[in-house]
């Protein structure tokens, strides 16, 4: 998560540098619960459907940063060849999905790759899990693929970061639930709650919900609860965020929070934290400079082909 | 007339497809032990038990499934209990599996088929045909078979192609066509290609679908008139065989491109366009279009009949075309 | 309710003799359900959503019974002059919007029926309902329709008649929750659930439901379960229904419960059930024979035209 | 150039409809204090609390409520943040909005506003145009403005209308665009006919939305060369006007249609074949489209470039059109 935090920092400060390719969506304050289900799936082995916030579980997961900076830097060596951008990429066959905008429609993907798996009789152990947030509940997609996945029993982990706010939209004007943890009720399905400012809560609740599902426990919902400590976008000043809110425990800042644990915990000295820090920042930097480097797409170069059965390509 | 029908010809590719290759199987409602609603699964639940699968009523989850599997390698079929139904799922179709090769170079193939097009008494919401919609998306493949043999064929080509594919297999001729084979290795054409069904030199009708009959009937019609009248039917509308169209043009001089869908836009202005863009000099008299009405499809027989081309209105514009 | 079992069997009769033009869809088993929400509302005042299985509950809140002879049966004279069938009829600027088939559709429209007539200051004392089956609980349409209507906490009720099957497909595969009802919490609304073969417990329920949201209690849900007494349509024999289920409580006939019912309670004689189910049958075939002599739409008199604005109309 | 732009020009039609009209409200995705994504609602919740409103993002029962409030006297104005995301509004548009008065006699007057259209960076999800999805649906209106004068006077008259218009406002106008004034009462047209916003002989370009700025620089290149080149801005691609187009090849007897959108069927195929139907005695070379690419809109700008017709490609399209 301090990769991502620094990562993050770094594309936002190159956005109003005006060095990016399109926008920047990044996810400060959410890396704690984001991580948490990262570092407990295997990259390759189980499934990840990460969304715009999940610069934490993208990197915990083992998504090479390479893949972000060139995205965002538009290099033509990027995972779509500048076909599409920023937070759209993927490994497909590795178990990582590239996303498409539309909020919801990642989750039945997910489920469809673990229904492949469990025909295929290679389900075992398997976990496929899925970012979303208070917003996509809303969604049809959302709902209909949490009940085909609840239906199917597939091991599938929904983890929703109610960070308050879809773009400038609070919560009392999306669902008027107590929790957003009371649908998997309605899915028949299991539900967690958590603090997600807490790093070492998250990774408790998210670690048992992998588990269960992986044990056979079906379908899992986590909602996880925090505050979005960024705009929307890059482009978003986010004024519409209230101060009592900021102020409130939801408003902590879950790498402070985590800082603090570990500290406190002893599994951590400063030091290790600072160099850990440094580590990142000189990997960020390198990622970076690497893809400035490269070459831009081309569109002479590029086949423009649409169709994996080039045979049916006509001329455009 | 034989004695296979072109629903049996769909039942008997979805059959083959389970039986050769693990990695097809079959998602929709009501596919399982009921058969599906036009019975195009009979007792596939028997012999595949683990592989036809009723799914619940989420057309929209059906396909990102569909998608889902598909990248993990299998075949997935998605029956839509009607193409109308689709227009809920239409956002995974055109959003995630169209453009999922695009963007990140791995294929996304799905079979997603489509009841599609008009019966009596059916009304605005069993009746649509959506190919035109589907093709306007980049990276789908939309097929459109006529025959009995193609249904079996196109079925089969379909679910080995590495693109999604809408399979648009029209309701009028599940029961009313019959043909005495399931599959003719001889005619054989792969999606893409399109067929010349008649010959003849003096104008090209084409068309797809359930009007390939019509324009076949409307053709033999003519015949007693003296004129000699080609018919092409597509097969597929995306790819669209431009080359195919283009040499029956050139052979006749004279156009006419029957559609059943709405008349916005489409199949039938895809065609006119192309031919008239490169095909120009061809052209003996101005190429024309039928489709049917801008309604919804109406429910009441006597509308539904005068809403749609007929025998009798692709008579008429054939001769009106004839007479330039 | 008789009026609509009459009228039901009638229709399918005629299906049968191939006299109906399309499909023919019933609510057998469903009467009470049905009538018990139709019988809460007020037409031209209230606002009902129906669908297919809603004969019961379209003659309680007032549908004219020619509006459905004239649908099944073809005349020009039917609420769509032919243009739309059988179920998909309404009159809907008298609080009665007219069905399109797709599933889970309807119940967004009736919530937004509702919020015009707040905007307009007339929504004092409005309950709008929208019908449902098991099956339509699956659909996005619904979900985001249900959550919509609480964010904006609208007098809305949907009756889910949960009748263990959407056409052949069994509840296990449609949902895994306990009971559909459960999705209220979820929803943030009142969910209320009731054995529907019982004309007096569905009555109560349906009341109660009704006037709390009348009340300014927001959404509700009402679950009712039975058991679809018929095929999906007239051409479903539903063999695929277990012995089972039929013998079953949830197989009774709400018909048969009812008479026992009001005869048991001494609110009505057998006498007077006999004289209204005669009563019933003679008005059905009045309407039936009244519908039959009228002509049937002609294409030449249709103007074809699909715009409101008529001035937009191009020849065709 | 003056100082009012495109988006100002939708926020103030905005402004002046729930102004004068208790029947307007506007529901849609951070539409409210915080003024949209693109702040063409800015200000108009302070002004306007209960017309104005924030909705979950749920875009199916967004434009499901709007049918419902039509039908009770209503004139909602439902924004999509995208025109892409209508792809999941897509059933309650084209079903329940389109047949909604063919079925019942009963107006399903909704407006809904698409920013539609490319921008660098943004990519397949982000830049669709979807005007030849909903105009090949019966029943709908879909408008096209070009100018500012037409973005406040269109968005007008949508409301006014009682039928369902999709309103495709281009997201590259936004703030590209400006005039001096915000209505032109003396250039006024209603909906369903186009404009000739360039007088020429030698050729007719017909276009909508941006494109017509790309093809009027086209036109600017062009007459350095000596060819007057006729520009026809269609307004309102559905209905269409055939006649303003027919008209101007009359006049030039060459005709090209430009669109961004994908290039199969869609609009530039409708007024070709609309065209070769009623006017091919008219044509004195075969008649031309130009449209995108047919992939996804890409999110890099190199290739963005490459994929809309630009300046460069329609300007060489009118020259391969003079040539015949
Ligand atoms: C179907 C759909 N409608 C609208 C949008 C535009 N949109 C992008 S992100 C966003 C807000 C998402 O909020 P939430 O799900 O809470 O996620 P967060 O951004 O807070 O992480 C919206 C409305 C979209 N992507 N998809
Ligand atoms: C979106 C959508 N998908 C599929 C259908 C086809 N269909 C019509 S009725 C039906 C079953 C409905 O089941 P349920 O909601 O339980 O209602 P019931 O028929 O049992 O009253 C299906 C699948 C449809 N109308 N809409
Ligand atoms: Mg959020
Ligand atoms: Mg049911």
């Amino acid at each position: 998560m301090v990769t991502a935090r620094t990562l993050e920092s770094k594309l936002a400060s190159l956005y109003k540098a005006g060095k990016i390719v399109g926008g920047v969506y990044i996810g400060p304050g959410q890396e704690a619960v984001s991580a948490s289900i990262g570092s407990c799936l295997t990259w390759n082995h189980d499934i990840f459907g990460a969304l715009i916030r999940d610069q934490g579980g993208r990197t915990a997961f083992g998504e090479p940063m390479l893949d972000a900076t060139r995205s965002y830097l538009g290099s033509v060596q990027g995972p779509s060849r500048g076909r599409d951008g920023n937070i759209h990429r993927g490994h497909p066959t590795e178990g990582f999905p590239a996303m498409i905008s539309h909020l919801g429609a990642m989750i039945s993907v997910v489920a469809g790759m673990l229904f492949a798996r469990r025909l295929q009789g290679r389900l075992d152990g398997i976990v496929g899990a899925a970012s979303v947030g208070d917003g996509a509940s809303s969604t049809g997609s959302f709902h209909e693929a949490m009940n085909l996945a609840a239906v199917e029993n597939l091991p599938l982990v929904v983890i929703l970061a109610n960070n308050q706010f879809a773009y400038s939209t609070p919560t009392d004007r999306q669902f008027a639930c107590r929790s957003l943890v009371d649908r998997a009720l309605g899915y028949g399905i299991a539900g967690h709650e958590v603090d997600g400012t807490d790093l070492l809560a998250s990774l408790e609740v998210v670690s048992k919900a992998v588990a269960d599902a992986r044990g056979g426990g079906g379908p899992q919902l986590v909602v996880a609860n925090l505050l979005r400590l960024s705009g929307h976008g890059e482009h978003d000043d986010a004024s519409y965020v209230p101060e009592s809110l900021k102020n409130s425990p939801l408003g902590r800042d879950c790498m402070a929070v985590a800082e603090q644990q570990l500290l406190a915990a002893g599994f951590l000295t400063e030091p290790e934290i600072e160099a850990w820090k440094t580590e990142a920042a000189e990997e960020v930097q390198a990622a970076v400079a690497l893809a400035q480097q490269e070459e831009a797409p081309d569109p002479f170069k590029d086949d423009w082909i649409v169709y994996a059965s080039s045979e049916l390509a006509e001329e455009s | 007339m034989g004695e296979v029908t072109y629903i049996d010809a769909i039942r008997e590719a979805q059959h083959d497809l389970l039986a050769a290759d693990d990695r097809v199987f079959i998602y929709g409602q009501d596919v399982g032990h009921f058969g599906g609603a036009f019975k195009a699964t009979r007792g596939l639940k028997d012999l595949f038990p683990d592989r036809v699968i009723d799914s619940p009523i989420s057309e929209d989850a059906m396909i990102g499934l569909a998608v889902g599997a598909s990248i993990e390698g299998m075949r997935p079929i998605i029956e839509m209990q009607f193409a109308d139904f689709s227009s809920v799922g239409f956002n995974q179709i055109v959003n995630q599996a169209g453009t999922h090769f695009y963007r990140t170079g791995i294929p996304a193939p799905i079979t997603v088929r489509l009841p599609s097009g008009g019966t009596p008494g059916s009304g605005p919401f069993h009746s649509q045909m959506m190919e035109s919609i589907y093709a306007y998306y980049p990276g789908l493949v939309v097929v459109t078979p006529a025959t009995v043999t193609d249904a079996y064929s196109m079925l089969i080509d379909a679910v080995a192609l590495d693109d999604p594919v809408l399979y648009c297999e029209h309701k009028f001729l599940y029961r009313w066509l019959k043909s005495d084979q399931l599959k003719d290795d001889e005619e054989h054409l792969p999606i893409g290609q399109a067929r010349i069904v008649r010959t003849g030199k003096h104008a090209s009708v084409v068309a797809y679908s359930a009007m390939v009959h019509e324009a076949l009937r409307a053709a033999d019609l003519l015949a007693e008139e003296g004129w000699e009248i080609e018919v092409v039917d597509l097969r597929s509308v995306k790819p669209l065989d431009t080359d195919t169209v283009m040499a029956s043009v050139a052979r006749t001089g004279r156009l006419l491109a029957v559609g059943e869908a709405f008349p916005w836009g489409g199949v039938t202005a895809e065609i006119v366009s192309r031919v008239t863009n490169d095909g120009f000099h061809l052209l003996d008299a101005p190429p024309q279009r039928l489709n049917s009405r801008d309604t919804p499809v109406p429910y009441h027989p006597n509308l539904w009949e005068a809403h749609r081309p007929t025998l009798e209105s692709i008579s008429a514009a054939i001769r009106n075309l004839l007479q330039f």
